[in-house]
């Protein structure tokens, strides 16, 4: 593979990276467009196409929902595929390949967003001194750093071989690898700490209780969704009661007809109470 | 409302600023990271209207900053949705020094979790499914019309999407805005939007807090996992408890960089000894 | 089979639909009772009565319960038993009869019902114009519409042979099947709107969130007995915190004897509380 | 309750009358149809108190009966109870022009739901059950026993039920409506009517509406069933959507007949195209 | 709370006292019985401190006795907390004649349950297995090491929670009873109180009164399950059925010991009938 | 067996009784414990100890939470353990011994624990007439007559042989024990009524209801700690909405700074909001 050939691959690797950072999740990780972009830097389109379909189809289940990390589909695909087409090997020859790279850049992956967690007070200075094309550029060097993590080693694992990948995954101890698991699993708390020291108030705990003990005992199966919507029905509730009770107000005016929960109250009919 | 008085003010998001938000809003993951997640992204896509808003008042634009440096994450697709309630919202605090700002943070960590499970649904599960669905044939035959169908339908709703709940998140905020006339009412509405986003915390806590303890002991044929009996006790028993730890720190008033470096310190010990791990899958 | 015993065949299938109407579910639909009744119109009680208990055992298990159509095991035990018992056929070929029976009358009951939808807005219409006799009259109306269409086709099906039935069933499309499901389907939601159109404000969203996100979460696991017995615990709540609120009243009295939640408070002492 | 002043009017209702609403009551879904229910045989069952109650009242008679012509759906052997809190009720209203009508609607909302889980496990469950399998094995033998037991044994709770819940739910209306005093109160029990029709309402709508989508694709051997991303969202998403897409449209003020005409067409067309299907069983 | 006046009161509960509740503490489950389970042991506890409390007062002691005979049921080792939290209250109630002394009841009754949720986890889930499991290998091959590790790391914990639990309970409860000022407040407290008592009674009625039915008939091979059906009802409708109805004798002003000669009487029968039975495990 | 031996062997039966009565439950009814101490008394340690080891795995997940009676393993592995090491059987032997010991006792716990519930209203009378000693007389009272219900019978049982032990157990008929469990099961509800008689008020009843349908519905994988813990939530915003609203006050002071919830109000100021 000429230098010119390594290169490319390794921005095709970047992409993949920038397609979940700074292009939107546009999609250009899939194993069908790295397929093809490889293939078109290899000059076989067609082939490239082909072992990006199997790879896609083995992992249509992986999505990268969530704070947890995911494997890294986008620069396993690349590099399985790139390895396959280079030693004429078949589709499956690229999972061998994709397979232990998906692996290892997961764990690159939650190593940089780690490292990328010390930026944060680093731009919250910047803000206090006014320093405003500063904190842009600590987003701006985010994408910088991963564009080098991405497609640097990928470019020289291209041009000297594939075989170097292998050695590396195997070499790294079980130890380290759960060490950065357990990073990974304790920065969202922080996270979270850090939103509930702004918006919390002592008013609010019982309320941070019971968003917390279903979405713990019941689990997932009742979602995001089905929790907000008991939120706002509670706090439409507490809105009544205090715009009623601060006036002692009955919750209903004396001719029957109600009052809309959020208007000002002065000048409100009935006749528009579900219109407006 | 109806009853309510008509305010001259209302005017749509200058076209530039729409265009600013709209783009930007590609990049929210850019600078992801554990800690604040997509908060970068997020300051990033406000930060033209932030200037704009906070032209004359230095110390306002500040604080927004920060606000908006938040903690925050969602499916990228919908979120100028929130980007442009936020807007909306820091129209009226710079007009009215009487509003609460921390019902802005309130909104945004109310929305977060909803849109996100809806955004989810819909763009990992639904959008990506099609498009890899309809690629795949062609590509499989060696045809380059796999991935551009990929791309294409794909793209279709992400961008949609990003265009019109940008719209619509902004005329809701300052429709939402102008309804709270009295100071009191304001109050309140600040209060709730606390309840709402409150309870989405708890859930948060529980469902994005990956924390679990992977320790078991096997002491003569007797097995002793851990979890188990923490989930006796109480499920995600250590996503709440780390969290609340970690806030005591900060209540402690200890330098942030100091917690930043205990959790991530701690966090790699624990890691190492096999006492905590991430989401069991 | 005579002309006569055609008639009282069909005038047993549209009393199977009665029991379910008119007759206040008294249960004249069982397999059991309808067996019997046309074994009777054919001179052969014993053996009506057997094919009824086999097909009583094969239905065991269908109820009728809730807004959707289940299949008719009335009409369908009818003309089961009365072809068994006709061609000297065995308890089992009854079911052989009974089953595309049962579902092409579903089928039917679903379209009537989706008709008698449209008497609605006339009932409506007839209140309005203070025609009381009118508005019974519909009522009354539905009742002989549902005697037709239940007893004279099944008597012309026994007069001119069970073969026709068949024939029906298999000629009906799929896509008016399924448009007729769908009416079905809808028709509820429209009944409800116009319940919530009755007795929703705004100010009542909350607690319909309240009880949708659990029914919906949940399911049929958690009862609506449940769910009542939690919005009524809503509901006395809600009025105490607005009857001692008003007042700017304690919750308890300062002797600590608590107030009676529903009572007027003038009078009231703590001896009584859970008496009265 | 105890404290409230002793008021001359506590009487049962007219021999006439009950006997009116109990056998009336047999035919409450005479008249079933997927938009009413069974309101048209509650109106039934109703008429001759309300006939006796409005009897100089020619407007309220009208607004009674529409109201008692609404969407109602239970068990039936349980009905009369609802029947006879409804004319307890109905009383109370005509004797106070200031109470609020829609707490009649409420409670029998209330009620419907509730009494139904009941009464279904009770007639469909247990006494279906128990007749049926008393008397199987007499017809078996060819016994004329088997339907004689059958329906002995099925109606004797049937009517016992009809006759006691009718006096019960007299007495019990009629209890509530002298306890609610002050007109205050009376206005605070309106509107804790409606929280619990309110609820009532929103449970029923999850249960007993049953749109589903049966639709499904299978691209490229991806099975895409699109009730699977609904339950993912949102469990029972269709029974709440379509129930409020008809409200939004009766709110617009479209002619009742039209709304009928359209869920009609609609609920066809949808069918017939596959969208949408009835519950799953 | 801050800003609570300095009270001169803040005290640690007498040495003696201390030693007396931790050592009686170990006697809870001495006189267990179906009616009042820890209720008399748990004012074996106490004793010493009541007397010291209402030294001066013989009606005082006398209600506070009965009060602490109630019903009390909950893991051994942390009760001390419980009885800690009792003995501030107990010390309010002398010091402030307009306290209201249910709260005590409905603090208790708030406890029990969880504190035995987490109690049973730790001391029969994960000591009591942990040291059997260290204790077994020894005992295997007979070495006298296997008793003497069982009882050693089981006791460990024993010992440490009843003393610290105790230590807690005292300076939590009086923390509580010092931070409410105003007879409001103390209203308002044990209004709060009750809440939680009220929930935690009618979730301990569901968990804790473990009344089923084994009826079961087959009639022509029908099976019906009587149990079956109560539960589509209402889950746990026997415990809290039974419960009210005793509640109902109680409300009769029936004498206590006639309540509990029907109870028991009754209890054989319905036993030995076969028409109850307890838990199914 | 001597008689001092037997006696010995009862005293440790009424010490595993003990151990879940006046000892807080050290867990001397473990089998190993009562195996070493049978093997102590009968002269063979090692080989109790061993029986010990076996019954002990067989009973490791029997424990005894909650209200309703388990099958005693102290009793159990106390005779099983003596009659295996006498009749120089292994530890299979003890099995046998042990397991219908254990449920014969079982039952008698039931019955000796519900006939101490008949000393509670004469504890009660004690009280009135504030005869302290004699209240705690009747504590120890249970306590004396558990040691010889538990130790007597062993003894005997022990120094007459084993062999009666089976007929009793066999003896007892059905219904007995079935009206035993009866009463078991009904006691509970009736200490459970008491309670509530005490700390339940007309106002409190909407809470009962709150606390019982869920624990009810969703079952014991929803524990009392997480009832517990929405109870103590719904009781903070009770808290909340008295305070405010008798003051007719904002949920929140004009300032946007948040009311410490249960504080008196007065000198609050936010900074310390979280740390007291
Ligand atoms: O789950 C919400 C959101 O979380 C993270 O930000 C990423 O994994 C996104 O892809 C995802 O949509
Ligand atoms: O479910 C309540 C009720 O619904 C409908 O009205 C019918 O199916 C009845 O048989 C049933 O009892
Ligand atoms: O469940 C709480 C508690 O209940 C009873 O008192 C006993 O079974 C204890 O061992 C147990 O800890």
């Amino acid at each position: 593979m000429s230098l010119m050939q390594a290169i490319l691959i390794g921005l095709v690797a970047a992409l993949t990276f920038f397609d979940g950072s700074w292009f939107g999740e546009m999609k250009f990780r899939e194993p069908i467009v790295t397929g093809f972009l490889v293939g078109l830097i290899l000059g076989d389109v067609s082939h490239g196409l082909m072992i990006g379909a199997t790879l896609q189809l083995m992992w249509m289940g992986v999505t990268g929902v969530g704070a947890a990390p995911k494997i890294d589909i986008g620069v396993g695909g690349t590099i399985g595929a790139a390895a396959a087409l280079t030693t004429g090997g078949s589709a499956a020859d690229a999972t061998l390949f994709a397979v232990p790279v998906a692996v290892l850049m997961q764990l690159v992956h939650t190593l940089m967003m780690s490292g990328f967690s010390a930026f944060m007070p680093w731009a919250e200075r910047k803000i206090e001194r006014g320093d405003l094309r500063g904190v842009v550029g600590i987003h701006y060097l985010c994408g910088l750093i991963a564009l080098l993590v991405f497609s640097v080693p990928t470019a020289l694992g291209m041009h000297y071989g594939t075989g170097g990948i292998k050695t590396v995954v195997n070499g790294i101890p079980g130890w380290v690898q759960h060490g950065l698991t357990g990073i990974a699993a304790l920065l969202p708390a922080l996270g979270f700490a850090m939103l509930l020291d702004v918006i919390m108030t002592r008013k609010l705990i019982p309320f941070l209780i019971l968003g917390f003990v279903p979405a713990a005992f019941v689990g997932h199966d009742l979602t995001l969704v089905g929790i907000a919507a008991i939120a706002i029905a509670i706090a439409l509730i507490v809105f009544s009661l205090y715009t009623d009770l601060q006036n002692r107000q009955s919750p209903v005016p004396a001719t029957g007809a109600p009052v809309p929960a959020m208007a000002n109250g002065a000048t409100s009919n009935s006749d528009n109470e579900w219109e407006d | 409302m109806a009853n309510v008085q008509r305010q001259p003010d209302v005017r749509a998001l200058p076209k530039k600023e729409f265009r600013s938000i709209f783009w930007r809003s590609f990049s929210l993951l850019g600078s992801f990271n554990f800690e604040r997640m997509e908060g970068l992204g997020f300051l990033y896509a406000m930060l033209p209207s932030l200037k704009r808003i906070y032209r004359d008042d230095e110390a306002g634009l500040k604080n927004a900053m920060s606000r908006h440096l938040e903690t925050f994450n969602m499916t990228v697709a919908p979120s100028p949705l929130v980007m442009g309630t936020a807007v909306a919202m820091e129209e009226k605090a710079k007009a009215d020094p009487t509003f609460d700002t921390t019902a802005i943070s309130a909104v945004k960590v109310s929305l977060m979790g909803p849109l996100s499970g809806i955004g989810d649904t819909f763009f990992w599960g639904i959008f990506r499914i099609l498009a890899v669905s309809l690629a795949i044939g062609f590509a499989q035959q060696g045809s380059v019309l796999g991935p551009i169908v990929l791309l294409v339908v794909f793209n279709i709703p992400n961008f949609l999407t990003r265009w019109y709940s940008l719209k619509f998140g902004y005329s809701q905020g300052q429709g939402i805005m102008r309804s709270m006339g009295s100071a009191n009412t304001m109050q309140l509405f600040t209060y709730c939007a606390g309840i709402v986003g409150a309870m989405a915390m708890g859930s948060m806590t529980a469902f994005w807090v990956p924390i679990t303890s992977p320790l078991k002991f096997t002491i003569s044929k007797n097995h002793i996992v851990i979890q188990d009996y923490l989930d006796q006790i109480f499920p995600a028993l250590l996503p709440i408890a780390f969290t609340l730890g970690v806030l005591w720190l900060l209540k402690k008033r200890l330098p942030v960089m100091g917690v930043i470096g205990i959790v991530i310190a701690g966090g790699f010990l624990l890691g190492a000894l096999g006492i905590i791990a991430g989401a069991a899958e």
